[in-house]
């Protein structure tokens, strides 16, 4: 079972579990990603997402195919949300199940950190002063 | 060859437009388009260096080659999860 | 928030990962440890988990309190299944919220890795020979 | 003294009960008990070297002494999870 998906809907990570569950796999880890209300001392009110969906969809598969060269993956299975977000809610959820713990936590945090290097999308912060702000890791200055 | 680029995040912000045109002199690279697209679009300058480009959906570097056929997109690093 | 508890009924993993959400939080790690069908190239039918209670949920609440002295936890919750479980059920579920993913994936492994070790609690296999064995790793031979 | 030792999983199987007693002259330490034990419960010898020894719900070394008050229980490697 591999699975890939981009929604504007709140997420079901206890249907994307379920998804991966199985008779072969010893082990499940389940990462989420939710709204921090405090970044670096200021407050957030609200993340808003947009992605670049087709290549985003590409670029997950191509990642899950690296990491199932890498572990032997029973299932894996990711969701990542898109639009507005309130804090608290889930940006994204991703959940791999293998035979051993070791190999199921190694690859979830290999799915999640080269994701968050390589899948284009971006998060625009909603400051608790009324600005917004794009997160471009490594370009300069704040935006509007 | 006139060359469509889409834009996301702050950068489609700062153009103002989800879509820009660039003209480019065949063959081109990566590079040339980029210093085209910031010399026809000034307001991108803040993003400049750290401007990533993709063609068909995967990441370009500065030696690949434009056709006019590309579909190409560029965006500023990225920040999901 | 602080949880650790034995049972014996199925264990309801949305709710332990809901008891660890938080504003405070960007990233939550949930673990399930599940019955998996083969083991070195035998099946399995069920398990029986059995538990020193009072030291189990004492020496939980020890590893529990070294995880939280090495990263900074949001909220933790364990839930350690006893008793008959099926193929495919879920033996123990663990759930930590921290601000960031890397300490949320450094202290569900550490979490997990020491309960293994440490915590007093064996299971039984039901081989489909008919057979059943109890797990002690580094103890000699079959048992019953 | 009289020390109750409280099994767990394969050792009390072996043993075929959950609770046995051993005679043990004070002081005592957790070795002298893991003696008596094996001694008193020739069973248990196939766990012998790996058997686990917890005084009040905490591992206890072979140095560690026991007491008339203590709580004792012992057991072979755990493998929960």
């Amino acid at each position: 079972m591999r699975s890939i998906v981009l929604t504007n809907e709140p997420i079901d990570y206890t249907a994307l579990t379920e998804q991966v569950r199985s008779h072969e796999a010893g082990a499940v880890v389940l990462f989420l990603g939710t709204v921090r209300e405090m970044t670096s001392g200021r407050r957030t009110l609200a993340l808003d997402y947009d992605a670049f969906p087709a290549m985003a969809e590409s670029t997950m598969r191509e990642i899950l195919a690296e990491a199932e060269s890498r572990w032997p993956i029973v299932a894996a299975a990711i969701v990542h949300r898109l639009g507005h977000l309130d804090l608290g809610e889930i940006s994204i959820a991703l959940a791999v199940s293998c035979g051993h713990r070791a190999q199921a936590f190694e690859a979830g945090r290999y799915l999640i950190d080269e994701l968050k290097q390589r899948v284009p999308i971006w998060k625009k912060e909603n400051w608790d002063d009324g600005t917004t702000e794009w997160v471009h890791p490594g370009a300069e200055g704040p935006s509007a | 060859m006139n060359v469509r680029v889409r834009l996301f995040a702050r950068a489609r912000d700062l153009a103002g437009a989800e879509f820009v045109e660039v003209s480019l002199s065949e063959p081109a690279l990566v590079s040339d388009l980029r210093r085209e697209l910031l010399a026809r679009h000034p307001a991108l300058t803040p993003l400049g260096p750290t401007l990533l480009v993709a063609i068909d959906n995967q990441y370009a570097r500065d030696d690949a080659v434009v056709g006019p056929a590309s579909d190409v997109a560029c965006f500023p690093p990225v920040s999901g999860g």
